[in-house]
C-alpha cells in the first residue's frame, strides 16, 4: 500500500466499451451468430453466419480471485487459448478458442489446475454469490462458505449435463437477499423480533426513516430512560430485519434464532412460463458454519426429486407446476405447514380455487 | 482428492512459510480450515494465499474465522468516497473489539469495497485482469470479486487512505466507479450480440447508452433509492432483467421466426415424433405450433408470445425473425417494503436502429427517473412507486400512452368510476386514426 | 316472422278481448310492445296474457312501461312472511305514486315473490308443473319463474293476503318455502348422476343431505349473510359452484381415468392425428397426456388434474375412473365489498358411500356455519371472512389439516415469523405417520 | 284471489326429493351412464351402461312462464313426449324420449309452438335472467328485456352449433350482478356518485351498516340539516351502488348515467384452465330501452370475432388467454383505455411482467 495521492478530478468515463477487450471472432461475428450447440459438458460451440466457430471452455471460480489465482487462470488461458476471457454472470470464466483442437487441452489444463469446467445446458452452474461475513454490514450467515460447501456437493453435477434443464442456486446472506430469485434459494428467515439497543438509537439512527421502513408497521418512536428511542409491536413484527440496515440498534441477526430457509421454483426466462418468483418450502434449517450440513440435505433432497422426475427442459418451477405442490411435498419428503400458506397482501390469488387436484 | 501434478501451479497450493510476505502470524482458523478441502476451489486457500501477503488479510482471516464462530457479523458502515464523487465505495469499520475497546484484528479495522464498472459484457483481456490485480495489490487487499451480483468488479478490502489511489488510477487506465447508494446503478447486458444466436438487439450499446447518460446520478446518489438498468438480448433474458431491474430492456423481434424445414424433420428424426410433440409442440405457452402429418412444423406467429422455447431446442432449425427491436419494463426490485415486484411492460416493442431510436429509449429513461425522483417516497424504488401511485398514473406521468401489451388481463374488478369513459375512447381512437 | 300455422298453439297467441278476465282496461306499452316481436319467445306475450287473466298483472305491465320509459325501478322492500317462518319471501311494494300520493298502479301496489325449492335436480312431472300453476293462478299473477339464479322457482306478483294460502297449499303436497336474506339459501346441484356419464357423485343426496340439516337456518334467517351450497358432479361444474357458492361440493375420481384404445384410434382416424394433437394433447393443463406413435393414448394418471378436458372431447374414448368422490371449496361470492372471490380448495377429497362419509360432509358444513356465524361480521359472506383472517385461522376453526391442494403455490412473501416452525412440522409428521 | 288462509304451522320438508318426478330412465340407470353424443344441435343422446338410451331435447323458454305457456309446453310434453321435463340452471327446457323416432316430431311440435329447439354443445345457450324491473328493488336496467332482446339476435346460434365451445352469456341489471361470471357478461356500470336523499336517510336507514359497505369507505355519518344523515366523499366513491340496497335514500340509479359495461371471459368450468373471472372490454354503454341496441352491438362484435377467429373446445376467455387481449382489442375494434387497466386490491398481479407479447 503506498502513500496517500492526491485529489485529482475524476474522469467520469462510465461504462466502457466492451468491444476493446473481446475475442475478435466476437468482433468480426458480432450480432451474426447462427446456431450453437455443446460438443461436451462445459463447451459452447458456436456458429456464425459467416461460417466461424467459435469453441467457449466454461470454468467454476470461486469469484474473490488473488493475485495467485489471477496469474494462474490468466497463465492458462494466455498458453492454451487466445488471451480473452469473459465472466458470466454466475462468475464463471469463459474462455474461447477458434481451434476445436484447442478445446481439449484448454480443459486439461484448467482441470490440472483444480478448475471445473462445466456449468452449461442442463447442469447445476456456479450459485449466486454475496458479500456475506466478509464484507456486509448485515449478514446473519456467510456466502462463500455457502456456496463453497455447496458446490463441492455439487461438483459432479457442475462437470456434466444430467440435469432437466439448467439449475439456477442462489444464496444470500441476508433477508434482502441480494442474490435474488433462483430455482433453489437459500435465504435467512429470522425468527425472534430485534433486540432493540436503546442505547445506540439517539445517536446511530435516523429514527423516521426506520419507522417508515417496516413493513407492518410495527415500530413506532418512544422514549426509553429518558432518551429517544423505538419501540417494537412484537405481536405484529414479522422478522423480516428491514429496519436493521438504516438503524444497527434494531439487532436482528441472532445466532440461534436467524435460521435458513429453502426457497424454489423462481424463475427469470421467460420461456415457456413467464418469470416466476421463488415459493417457500422449508424453514427452520440452523445456519450451521462452516459447512452447513442440514441447508445442503434440503437442496440435495429437492435436486433428487427434480432430476428423477422432471421432464427435459422443464426448470424446477415448470416442473412442480405440472406435478402440482404437493407432489413435491412428496417427492422430497419435506414437511408442508401452515406457513407454507401465504399471508401477504394478495394472499387470496395463491389459493387453489379450482377442482385441479393431482391424486 | 488426489494429489494434483503440479502443486505449485494448481488452486490448492498455499506457498511454503518462507514466502510469507505479511508480517502478522497467521491465526488459527479451525472452522474455515473445514472449507479448504473438496472439488471446489477453495476461497479459503485463497484468503491464506493473500494472508501471506499482508496483514490486513491476516487479521481479516482472524475475524472470518471469529464470526464462523459465533455466527455474526462485524462490520459497520461508514462514509467514505473519493474526491469528486459520493458513491460508489462501500466502507466498513470494524465492529468486533476486544476488552480494550480496540479492534480485535486492527489490520482489518477498515476493510472498504471500491465498485468499479468492468468492460460493457464482462468481456476482458488477461492483460487487463492482470492489470488490475497488479494495482489493487498496490492499495489493497489483492482480493478482486469478479463479480458482484449487480455487475460490479468488486476490489474488496482496502483502508482510506488508499481509495484515492487506487481510484486515480483504474480510472486513468479508461476505468470509472459504479454506484452505491441512492444512485443509478451499475448494469449488466448479457453476452448477447457478442457470442449468442439469439440476440436482437446491441446489449452493451444500450447499456452503454443508459448509464453513461446518467453519470452523475451515479455518482453523486441524490435519488429516492436506487436504480438499476439491466439488458437482455432476447427473452431468456441471461442477466434477470424482469426481476432485478428498475429497467429492463430485452430484444424481440415483431415478423416471422425463422424456420428451416429440413432442420425440423432432421431433429424429429433424431428425436421421434413423440419427443417432438411433448417437449415441443405441447410446451408452446400459446399453442401457436403445430406438427403437420408429414412432419413439419407449422408456426402461427401472431400468437408466438416469442418466449424462445422452441428456438432454444431447436437452435439449428429456428431462429428470430429479422424485424428486431426490445421490449422495455419496468419496476423489477426485490422484497423491501411491498414485496418483491416484476417489471411490467411499459414499452412492448421499439426499434433501436437509427440514432433517433436510441435517443428515444434515453428520453424514456430520462423521463422515468426524473418523475420517479419528483414523486416516489423517501427510499422508495420505483416499482414501488407504481404500486402506490397505479400504472396509469405512473404512465401519465412519463408521458406514455396505455397499451393492452402492459396488462395480463383487463380489470376483473367492477369498482372503477368511469365517467369520462367517452374521453379515453377518443384518446384511443385519435392513436389509433393516427397510426 | 312468418303466421304460425295454429296461432292458438303459438308462443305468441294473445287471447281476443272477448276472453279478458281482468276489469281494468290494459294500458298502451309502445315500448314493451318493441319487444313481442322477434323469434325468441316474447314475455311481453305472457305478460299481456296474464294482464287478460287479472288486474295486478294490468297495473304491473303499467309500471314495467313506465320503468322503461324512465329507466328507473319502482320497488322498495318490506316485511312479509308466512307463520312459523322468517324468509322466503321477497316483498314489494311500489314507490311509485301519481300526484294524489296514492299509487299509479294500484292493483300492482304489493307484488311479493314467494322461493319455493325445486325437487332436486330441477325435475318434475308435467302433472307438477300444471299443479303449481293452478295453485299460483288462485294464489298470485300467475307468472312462475322457472327458475331463480339460485336455483328456487320463484312465484311472482302477489299481495301479503294471499302469501299464507299459497304456501300452506304448496306446503301440503310437499314443496318447501326457499331462503332469501341472511339465512342458508336454495341450493342447486346439475344433473349430474341422472342424465350425465360423468358424474361421480349422487349430487342430489348431496344437496338434500346439506340443505335439509340447515332448514332452521333457511327458513329462520339468523346468519351473518347469505350461506349457498352448490353441488356439481364433476369439474365441469354445471352449477358453477365455484364462482357462486360458499360451500361448492364437487365429484372427482381417485384412481385413473378409463381410456378405450379402441375408441381412441376410432376419434384419430375419423379427426386426423393433426386434429388430436392440437385440440387433446397439447391443450391438457398439465401435459398429462401423450399420444404414442402407434396412435394409443398414455395418460399420466399421476399428473392428471381432473379437468375433464379430454373427456369431454372424446366422450366414448375416456371416461372418470372408479374410486370416486368430491372435493369440497369453499368461499366463493360475487363482488361485493372485497371484490368477487372464488371458492378455495378446503376438502381435497373425500369419499361419499357409507352413512359415515355423509355425516362427515355434513359435520364439516355444520364446523363452517357455526364458526361463520360466531366470527362473521355483519353482512360478511363466508369468503370474505377467509381473506379476513386468512385461510390456516379458518382452518384452524373449523378444524381441517391444512394441506398442499388447497394453494396454488407456496408463500412468495418472505415477511412471516415462523418461530414455531419445528411444532408446525411436528403436526404434518404425526399426520404422515397416523395415514 | 282466495281469502286469507288461517295461519298453520309449516312442514318443514326442505329440498323435495327430485327421484320421485324423473324420467324413469333417469331413474333406472341413475349413476350409470357411458357416453353421450349430440344427433343434432338441441338434442343430446345419452347412452346408459345397461344399452338404454334417452334423446333430450332442449328448449328454450322466457323464464317467467304463465299458465298459457304451462298449458302449451305441457301439453307438447304429455303428446309427444314422456310426461317428464326438467329445468336447466339457464331456464331452459330439456324433455326425454326413449324412442329416437319420437325426437323428430317433438321438435317439430315445440318449433310450431313457436319455441326454439337448441342451446346445447357449441351454441349459444339462453342468457342468464335476473329480476330486473319488473321485481328488484334496485335495478338499473330491465332483465327480461334485455334477455329477451338478446336472444332475438342470437336465435340461430342457439338453434345451431357453429361456435368453437358453448358460450354462456350473462345479464345483471345492477352492479350487483345476481347474473354471474360468463363468457360475456353485461353489467350495469354507475358513473356518478348516488344522490343522497337526506330526508329520508333517518328513517329507511341504518346508518353504521351502510358506512360499513362501502368498500372504499367513502361514507361517513354527517348532519344535514338537522338531521343525522350520511356524506359521500365523491373523490374516493366508485359509484359501485352498494350502499343502495341497505339504504335506498342513497339514490344510485340515472338514467344517463348508469351505463352498461360489457365483461369477457368468465368461465366456471375446470376443463383445460381453471376458472376465471370476466374482464372489462367495453363500458359507457347506454342503457337504452326497449331494445338496448347499442349494447346488442358490442356482444355482437365480439362474438363475431371469437366465432371466426377461436378454434374447437376454446371458450371465450380461453381464446383471448391464447390470442392476447392486444388482438382481442384489436380483432373486436373495441377501444383500450386507461380504465381498462385494474386498480383494485392485487392489481399488481394482473400487470404483464414478462416479455410474453404478440405482434
Ligand atoms: C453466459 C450467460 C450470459 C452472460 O452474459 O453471462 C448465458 C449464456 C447462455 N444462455 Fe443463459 N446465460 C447465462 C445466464 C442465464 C440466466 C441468469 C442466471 O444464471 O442467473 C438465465 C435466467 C435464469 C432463470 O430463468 O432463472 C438464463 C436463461 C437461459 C435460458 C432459459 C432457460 C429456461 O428454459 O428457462 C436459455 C435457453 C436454453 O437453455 O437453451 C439460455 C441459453 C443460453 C445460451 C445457450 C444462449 C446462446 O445461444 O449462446 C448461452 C449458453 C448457455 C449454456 O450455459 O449452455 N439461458 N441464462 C450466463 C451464464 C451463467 C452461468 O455462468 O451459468
Ligand atoms: C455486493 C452485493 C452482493 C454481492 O456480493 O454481489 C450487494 C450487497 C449489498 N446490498 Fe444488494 N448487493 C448486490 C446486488 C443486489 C441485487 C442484485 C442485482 O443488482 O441484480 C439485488 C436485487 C435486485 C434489486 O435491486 O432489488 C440487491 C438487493 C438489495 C436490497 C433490496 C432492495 C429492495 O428494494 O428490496 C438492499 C437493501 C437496500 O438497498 O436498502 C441491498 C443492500 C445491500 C447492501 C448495501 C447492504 C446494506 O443495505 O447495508 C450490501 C452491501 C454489501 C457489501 O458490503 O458490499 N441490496 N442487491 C451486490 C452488488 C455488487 C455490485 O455492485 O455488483
Ligand atoms: C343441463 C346442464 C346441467 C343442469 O344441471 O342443468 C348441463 C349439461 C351438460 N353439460 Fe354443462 N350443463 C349445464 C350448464 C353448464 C354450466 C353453467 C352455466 O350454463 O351457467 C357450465 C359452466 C359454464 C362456465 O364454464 O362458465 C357448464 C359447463 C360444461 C362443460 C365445460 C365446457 C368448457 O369447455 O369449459 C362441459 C363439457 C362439454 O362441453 O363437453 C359440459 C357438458 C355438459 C354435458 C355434455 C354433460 C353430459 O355428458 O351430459 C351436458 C350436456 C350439455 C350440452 O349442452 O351439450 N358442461 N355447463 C346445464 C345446461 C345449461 C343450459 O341450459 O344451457
Ligand atoms: C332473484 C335473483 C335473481 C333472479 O332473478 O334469478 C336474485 C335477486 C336478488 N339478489 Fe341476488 N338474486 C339471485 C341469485 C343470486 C346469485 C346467483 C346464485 O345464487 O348462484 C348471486 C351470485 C352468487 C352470490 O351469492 O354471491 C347473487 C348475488 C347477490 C348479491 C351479492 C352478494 C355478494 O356477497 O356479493 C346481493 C346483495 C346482497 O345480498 O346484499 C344480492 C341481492 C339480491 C336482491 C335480494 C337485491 C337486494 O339486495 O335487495 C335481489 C332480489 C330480487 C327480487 O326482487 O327478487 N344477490 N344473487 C336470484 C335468486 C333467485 C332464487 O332464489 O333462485
Ligand atoms: S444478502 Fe444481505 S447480507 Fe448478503 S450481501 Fe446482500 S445485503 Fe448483505
Ligand atoms: S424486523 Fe421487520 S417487521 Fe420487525 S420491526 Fe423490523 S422492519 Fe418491522
Ligand atoms: S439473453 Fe438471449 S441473447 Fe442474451 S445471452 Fe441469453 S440467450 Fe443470448
Ligand atoms: S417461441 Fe415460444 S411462444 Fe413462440 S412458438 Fe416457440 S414456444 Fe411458442
Ligand atoms: S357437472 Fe359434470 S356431472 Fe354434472 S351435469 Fe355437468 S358434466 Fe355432468
Ligand atoms: S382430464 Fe384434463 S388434466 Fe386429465 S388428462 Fe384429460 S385434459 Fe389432462
Ligand atoms: S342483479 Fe341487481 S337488480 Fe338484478 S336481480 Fe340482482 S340485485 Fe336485483
Ligand atoms: S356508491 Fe359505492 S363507493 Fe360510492 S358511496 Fe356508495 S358504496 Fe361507497
Amino acid at each position: 500500500m503506498t502513500e496517500k495521492a492526491k485529489p485529482r478530478t475524476p474522469i467520469e468515463s462510465g461504462v466502457p466499451d466492451g468491444m476493446q477487450y473481446m475475442h475478435p471472432v466476437y468482433l468480426k461475428n458480432f450480432g451474426n451468430w447462427k446456431y450453437h450447440d455443446r460438443p461436451r459438458p462445459g463447451v459452447l460451440h458456436h456458429v456464425a453466419k459467416s461460417g466461424d466457430e467459435v469453441w467457449t471452455v466454461r470454468v467454476g471460480t470461486h469469484r474473490q480471485l488473488g493475485p495467485y489465482e489471477i496469474d494462474l487462470l490468466c497463465d492458462i488461458v494466455d498458453k492454451y487459448a487466445d488471451g480473452f476471457v469473459r465472466f458470466t454472470i454466475r462468475s464463471n470464466m469463459e474462455v474461447s478458442v477458434t481451434d476445436e483442437s484447442k478445446v481439449a487441452p484448454l480443459i486439461q489444463a484448467f482441470n490440472d489446475a483444480g478448475y471445473p469446467v462445466g456449468g452449461t445446458g442442463n447442469s447445476i452452474t456456479m450459485i449466486s454469490h454475496t458479500q456475506g461475513w466478509l464484507h456486509c454490514d448485515i449478514p446473519a450467515t456467510d456466502a462463500a462458505g455457502v456456496v463453497k460447501s455447496l458446490m463441492d456437493e455439487l461438483h459432479d453435477e457442475f462437470i456434466s449435463e444430467q440435469m432437466p434443464n439448467r439449475v439456477h442456486i442462489t444464496t444470500s446472506c441476508c433477508q434482502i437477499n441480494c442474490g435474488g430469485q433462483g430455482d433453489i434459494a437459500i435465504n435467512i428467515q429470522h425468527t425472534k423480533p430485534p433486540k432493540i439497543n436503546h442505547d445506540l438509537v439517539a445517536n446511530a439512527c435516523e429514527r423516521p426513516s426506520v419507522v417508515a421502513r417496516c413493513p407492518v408497521a410495527a415500530i413506532r418512536p418512544a422514549i426509553v430512560n429518558g432518551k429517544p428511542s423505538l419501540e417494537i409491536d412484537e405481536k405484529k413484527c414479522i422478522c423480516c430485519g428491514a429496519c436493521f440496515p438504516p438503524c444497527p440498534p434494531m439487532q436482528i441477526n441472532d445466532p440461534e434464532h436467524s435460521k435458513l430457509a429453502v426457497w424454489v421454483g423462481g424463475k427469470n426466462s421467460n420461456a415457456r412460463s413467464k418469470p416466476m418468483f421463488h415459493k417457500l418450502v422449508a424453514a427452520g434449517i440452523p445456519n450451521n458454519p462452516p459447512r452447513w450440513i442440514e441447508a445442503k440435505d434440503v437442496v440435495m433432497q429437492i435436486l433428487h426429486a427434480y432430476k428423477k422426475d422432471a421432464r427435459d427442459w422443464e426448470r424446477m418451477g415448470d416442473w412442480v407446476e405440472r406435478i402440482g405442490w404437493p407432489r413435491f411435498f412428496e417427492l422430497t419428503e419435506l414437511p408442508f405447514t401452515k406457513f407454507h400458506v401465504d399471508t401477504w397482501r394478495g394472499a387470496r390469488h395463491t389459493l387453489n380455487a379450482s377442482t385441479h387436484i393431482r391424486f | 482428492m488426489a494429489q494434483p501434478k503440479n502443486p505449485e501451479k494448481h488452486c490448492t497450493y498455499i506457498p511454503p512459510e518462507s514466502e510469507k510476505k505479511s508480517s502478522k502470524p497467521m491465526y488459527d482458523t479451525p472452522m474455515l480450515d473445514q472449507l479448504v478441502d473438496g472439488p471446489w476451489p477453495s476461497f479459503v486457500s485463497g484468503l491464506k494465499r493473500l494472508a501471506m501477503n499482508n496483514n490486513m488479510m491476516v487479521d481479516l482471516m482472524g475475524q472470518l474465522e471469529h464470526s464462523y464462530n459465533t455466527r455474526l457479523g462485524y462490520w459497520k458502515g461508514g462514509t467514505v468516497s473519493i474526491f469528486g464523487y459520493g458513491g460508489g465505495i462501500i466502507p466498513r469499520f470494524t465492529e468486533l473489539m476486544g476488552d480494550d475497546g480496540e479492534p480485535m484484528f486492527p489490520e482489518a479495522r477498515e476493510f472498504h469495497t471500491v465498485r468499479v464498472m468492468p468492460p460493457a459484457g464482462m468481456h476482458y483481456s488477461t492483460d487487463l485482469i492482470r492489470k488490475f490485480s497488479s494495482t489493487w495489490q498496490k492499495y489493497g487487499s489483492g482480493m478482486i470479486a469478479f463479480h458482484g451480483q449487480s455487475g460490479d468488479i468488486m476490489f474488496i478490502g482496502t483502508d482510506t487512505d488508499n481509495i484515492q489511489g487506487f481510484f486515480d488510477e483504474v480510472n486513468e487506465y479508461g476505468f470509472d466507479l459504479g454506484g452505491a447508494g441512492p444512485a443509478v446503478r451499475t448494469s449488466m447486458s448479457c453476452v448477447g450480440a457478442a457470442r449468442c444466436e439469439h440476440s436482437c438487439t446491441n446489449e452493451q450499446k444500450v447499456q452503454r447508452l443508459l448509464v453513461n447518460n446518467f453519470l452523475d446520478d451515479m455518482h453523486r446518489p441524490a435519488l429516492p433509492y436506487k436504480f438499476k438498468f439491466k439488458v437482455s438480448g432476447c427473452s431468456n433474458d441471461c442477466v434477470n432483467s424482469i426481476q432485478r431491474a428498475d429497467m429492463a430492456i430485452i430484444g424481440t423481434w415483431r415478423d416471422d421466426m425463422k424456420v428451416d424445414q429440413g432442420e425440423v424433420k432432421a431433429f424429429i428424426k433424431s428425436k421421434s415424433r413423440k419427443y417432438v410433440i411433448d417437449n415441443i409442440i405441447s410446451r408452446c405457452p400459446t399453442n401457436a405450433l403445430s406438427l403437420n402429418d408429414d412432419d413439419t412444423l407449422s408456426v402461427d406467429n401472431r400468437n408466438c408470445v416469442r418466449c424462445m422455447h422452441c428456438i432454444n431446442v431447436m437452435t439449428k432449425a429456428l431462429s428470430p425473425g429479422d424485424d428486431r427491436g426490445v421490449t422495455v419494463l419496468m419496476g423489477g426490485k426485490r422484497t423491501l417494503k411491498i414485496g418483491d415486484t416484476m417489471g411490467t411492460v411499459i414499452v412492448p416493442f421499439m426499434k433501436l436502429e437509427s440514432d433517433e431510436d436510441y435517443d428515444a429509449l434515453k428520453e424514456i429513461a430520462e423521463n422515468t427517473i426524473d418523475f420517479w425522483a419528483e414523486n416516489a417516497l423517501e427510499h422508495e424504488r420505483c416499482g414501488e412507486m407504481i404500486d402506490r401511485i397505479g400504472l396509469v398514473n405512473f404512465l401519465e406521468g412519463i408521458e406514455i400512452d396505455v397499451d393492452p401489451n402492459m396488462i395480463n388481463h383487463p380489470r376483473i374488478s367492477s369498482y372503477v368510476r368511469m365517467d369520462t369513459w367517452d374521453e379515453e375512447v377518443d384518446k384511443w381512437n385519435q392513436r389509433k386514426a393516427a397510426v
